[in-house]
């Protein structure tokens, strides 16, 4: 879906993350977690290509997308340069989203910015009456965002910050260890975001704790919706001489089975 | 006024509605992302199509720069085999032109894709693509007149219908291949394909794509293709289909007005997924507004 | 830590004090319009000077394109005779390598305007251009490897003062070209020069520029320059400079990352004329940052 | 010169026009009447060139330059986004500037925006004591931009507009010459901006009414500043084979004497 939307509000969150948040009923209605949204929102030729987002809350009810960022580049700088009432163009919404369980419990494991499908996902879990426990880092405490949100949703948020004020920087991967074997917590799904090294350590924690782990990947994308095969990552294929094939972020993805990824 | 004739018929039994269609590789039907019905486009060009299944590059596959994108893609294929089974009887059910994108590295490669989808109704042409960077370091085909002339001619051979030849913008001269092509048996010329570009990571120091090259489509090659419209209308005297850098219908009325009866557009339509149908709008708008009956009327108006 | 060392040696007697220098044609110094001593750059390139004087390409001459520049000045030059007259001594003075641009549509062009400089003292390499795109439709010894080759022999045989050869972007394969250039006596390369475009005004439905086709130049053509300094540095064992599209230092540190051994800047000068200089100091507080000692441990850095 | 400058004011004229006051004293100081600038306000890569802007008005007391000026493509349209208390790049002051007479009177012709660097040389003549004679057209009356400006300095200002509510529409040059002769006034130079048309009737008019016309000329420029000799314009030279030679028009113009120009 091609679409318009409507900047309702435009906040800085902290000093590197900003949320905004989107008027659009059709993709509020339709989205699901895990799912992304490709954004225009400026008219210099320079930035040739729209930019890939994930849906931090989709609020049917409100009729409203909430967006969170962090500025990087060229894209992120104008997105940022952006006030309510102004219009943003959208392709979404894309991807195919999460599944989640009927019941039992869930982990999220969020690396920086890679918080930000988390939240949508966390969100519908509590819903459906799961135990969310969500694991956050960043470099310090004020660079995590979106804590309350997640304190809404999440049965217990652990945080690790790298200056090691928090859980003296450690690893989620081992947190969530913790919490499985000290606290007794089962889980039995994890999704990840933001970090290679967190994919790879759920990976060989899958067997042992029995969950299954999903990665949300991130690829530089140029149309979303599947058409130009530009966002490809290895997935694991012992069917294939070369034992893998490309898939598509944008169209079999962004959610993948940490399991059959190659990184 | 009466509204301007859009359509038209570039070589015999091939119509186009309107002088609009998608470049190759960057629009997709059917997967249920469409911004429109593709009917109501010029014509529907594939995805290029190969003899064998393969992978395309590893990647990173994409990378934008100032006003243009490299793509190192590699031409994924399906192969022709699973394309006749899966992907053409849905293309087959718009109701518009279909052109296929045939890609190869050798002749032999055109000629099973080809002889494979002869026998295939609901085709109107075939489009050659001779000049993708991305293929490793194989034959020139793509950028030497004779070695271009001498595949031509193999291909002409299994092919009845119209052969439209996309030339690669990395020569010296495109006269000279348009020439030889033509020559050779091509039907159209669409010119032309993404120029061989590479980007470096200075944080990393190695080149941002999987490939090290990638071609170089977008606005930033506007310039270069529309000189090479240019050069080829005024070369030949069978069709151009102009391509690269359109972006709006100004983008495209100056690729007419080069020469070209029809246009595609690529990078464009990844901003804008309804960009296609404001060009063809735009077109309209303008053969109206100057009173000019057909797109015809202008199609190399600017050498005159 | 120590402050990193920009100079270098380029071929004996070609020192530069740093890695940054005017592209030929962009750049005037001394008419007093000057942001900062012309004597900090890595040398002064001048504008292309031809044997007799010529006047140029009837305006308009220049025409903004999405990131790009079209220009159709066409090298008009006062002459070599007013040039060692009138601009030469002026440009004596400043305390960097003197690289005079030399055109020419024919061998006995360069000769004449190289023969009459060699007298002069003071000049530290000629740059010979070859691929200007706006001399008409002469020879193509700016496309054709043999014909380069073959004008270059020539050319050696009267210039005792290293020949910097700029090599065209418009063809097909640019390591050919350097290898013969490097073959028939050149001892730097620059690559490159303008790709070969146009622009059409669909108001006066005629081409934008005076002379129909132009050199773009600019942010959007650094991909394809950019690929072609890889391709060069990796072909021939020469140094190579490297141009096109350059606003930046990040952009310059791609260029020497690929295997240029120094940058010329052209368009970015007119947009912010102190650029060359924030280019020097940010290539210095790169390797700075990254304990390089010196430039030339980071030349081809990204082809290991 | 190269220098930042702060907007300190910037305002619609009407609907095609703004105007826009930067403080920058050095290029107050040294400007002349005549002469232009090379204005870049913004970060965007898809614009390469600085653009040319005449001198509207020239404050050397409050270290301010004016500048009005029509928004036409995206160069402007970015000018036009540019708030109070952001700085703009300026090379300047660049180009001849305008030489005017010790006494008499003086002749202003715009065309639209064309009226732009009249105004400097309209207000350094009067404060010269010179007699200041205008003449401004457009489309309409309320397109004609900078009318209280001129009425402060000028002796008379005489308007037409295409729509053939003033003056019937009628060229300028006429007017002109029913001031000469119907009014009896004296014109010994002209100046004129924004119409081929007017510079090639006052050609004509100079021999008959004894006075010197001068044109403001317009092409498009790269670097404002000689090196890139692409803003060219004819001008005659019987000393060459041709006839003419190509002078460029931010170097050795940009007023020239409409007498010697090759239209
Ligand atoms: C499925 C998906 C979901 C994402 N969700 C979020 C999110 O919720 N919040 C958030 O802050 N960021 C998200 N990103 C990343 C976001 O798309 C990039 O930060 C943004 O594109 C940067 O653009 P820029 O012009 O500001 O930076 P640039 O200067 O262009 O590039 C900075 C970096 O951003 C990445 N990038 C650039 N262009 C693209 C592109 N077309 N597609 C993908 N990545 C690109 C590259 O890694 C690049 O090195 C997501 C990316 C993907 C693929
Ligand atoms: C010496 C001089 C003084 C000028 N003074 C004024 C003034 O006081 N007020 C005013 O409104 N305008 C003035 N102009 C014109 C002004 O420079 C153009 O309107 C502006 O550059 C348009 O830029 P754009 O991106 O908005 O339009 P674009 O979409 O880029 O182009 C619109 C038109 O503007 C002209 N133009 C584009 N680029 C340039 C360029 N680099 N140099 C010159 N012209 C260009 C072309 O004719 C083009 O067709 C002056 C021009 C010159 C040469
Ligand atoms: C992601 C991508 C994939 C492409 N795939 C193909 C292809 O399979 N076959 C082909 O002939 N051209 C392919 N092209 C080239 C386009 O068809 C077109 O020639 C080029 O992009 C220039 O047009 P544009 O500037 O409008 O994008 C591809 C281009 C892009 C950007
Ligand atoms: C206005 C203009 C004039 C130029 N004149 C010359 C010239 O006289 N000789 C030459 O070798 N190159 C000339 N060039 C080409 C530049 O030197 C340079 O190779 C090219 O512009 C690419 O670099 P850039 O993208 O940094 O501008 C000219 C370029 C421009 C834009
Ligand atoms: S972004 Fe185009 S296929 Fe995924
Ligand atoms: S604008 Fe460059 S010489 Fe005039």
């Amino acid at each position: 879906m091609y679409v318009k939307g409507k900047i309702v509000d435009h906040k800085q969150v902290d000093v590197e993350h900003r949320l905004i948040i989107i008027e659009q009923e059709e993709i509020a209605r339709q989205a699901r977690p895990g799912q992304f949204i490709m954004l225009r929102a400026w008219e210099r030729r320079d930035i040739v290509l729209p930019r890939p987002f994930s849906l931090y809350r989709i609020l049917p009810e409100k009729g409203q997308l909430q967006i969170l960022y962090k500025i990087r580049g060229k894209a992120t700088m104008e997105i940022a340069n952006r006030k309510p009432g102004e219009e943003v163009a959208i392709i979404g919404p894309l991807g195919r989203g999460v599944t989640l369980p009927e019941r039992g419990n869930i982990a999220l494991l969020g690396r920086g910015i890679g918080a930000a499908p988390l939240m949508a996902i966390g969100e519908a879990a509590y819903s459906r009456g799961l135990g969310v426990y969500t694991f956050l880092s960043a470099k310090k405490k004020d660079l995590i965002p979106g804590l309350n949100d997640f304190e809404r949703v999440a049965q217990k948020v652990t945080l690790s910050t790298d200056d090691g004020e928090i859980n003296e920087g450690r690893l989620l991967t081992f947190l969530l260890e913790d919490l499985i074997t000290a606290e007794g917590v089962e889980i039995n799904i994890v999704f990840t975001c933001g970090s290679r090294r967190l994919a790879k350590g759920l990976y060989s924690m899958e067997q042992k704790y029995n969950f299954t782990a999903y990665v949300l990947l991130e690829e530089i994308m140029a149309c979303g919706i599947g058409s130009c095969k530009g966002c490809v990552c290895k997935v694991k294929n012992p069917d294939t001489p070369e034992g893998f094939v490309y898939k598509r972020v944008c169209q079999e993805g962004p959610v993948f089975p940490v399991s059959e990824v190659i990184w | 006024m009466k509204k301007p004739e859009l359509s038209g018929e570039l070589v015999p039994g091939l119509i186009l509605k309107n002088p609009v269609m998608p470049a190759s590789g960057t629009y997709d039907y059917g997967e249920g992302a469409n911004a429109f019905d593709p009917s109501l486009l010029g014509a529907i060009v594939t995805k290029s199509v190969a003899a064998s299944p393969r992978a395309g590059n590893a990647p990173p596959r994409l990378y934008e720069t100032p006003c243009g994108l490299l793509n190192a893609v590699g031409i994924p294929s399906e192969g022709v085999d699973a394309f006749k089974r899966h992907t053409l009887p849905g293309l087959k059910k718009y109701d518009t032109a279909l052109i296929v994108s045939v890609a190869g590295e050798t002749p032999a490669d055109f000629i099973k894709v080809i002889g494979s989808l002869e026998e295939e109704e609901g085709i109107a042409a075939y489009e050659l693509n001779f000049s993708c960077p991305n293929l490793g370091d194989g034959m020139p085909y793509g950028t030497d007149p004779e070695l271009l002339a001498l595949a031509l001619k193999k291909i002409r051979k299994v092919a009845a219908r119209p052969l439209i030849v996309k030339l690669s913008p990395n020569v010296a001269d495109i006269r000279l291949m348009a020439r030889r092509a033509r020559e050779a048996g091509a039907d159209i010329l669409t010119v032309a394909n993404t120029l061989t570009g590479m980007a470096i990571d200075i944080r990393k120091r190695k080149p941002v794509l999987g490939n090290i090259f990638g071609g170089l489509s977008g606005p930033a090659i506007k310039p270069i293709a529309l000189r090479m419209v240019w050069e080829v209308a005024g070369a030949v005297d069978i069709p151009v289909i102009g391509v690269g850098g359109i972006t709006n219908a100004a983008d495209a009325l100056e690729f007419i007005m080069a020469g070209a009866r029809a246009v595609q557009v690529g990078t464009a339509n990844f901003a804008n997924p309804m960009v296609m149908l404001e060009i063809i709008e735009g077109i309209a708008d303008y053969l109206q507004e100057n009173g000019f009956a057909k797109v015809e009327d202008i199609v190399g108006l600017a050498r005159k």
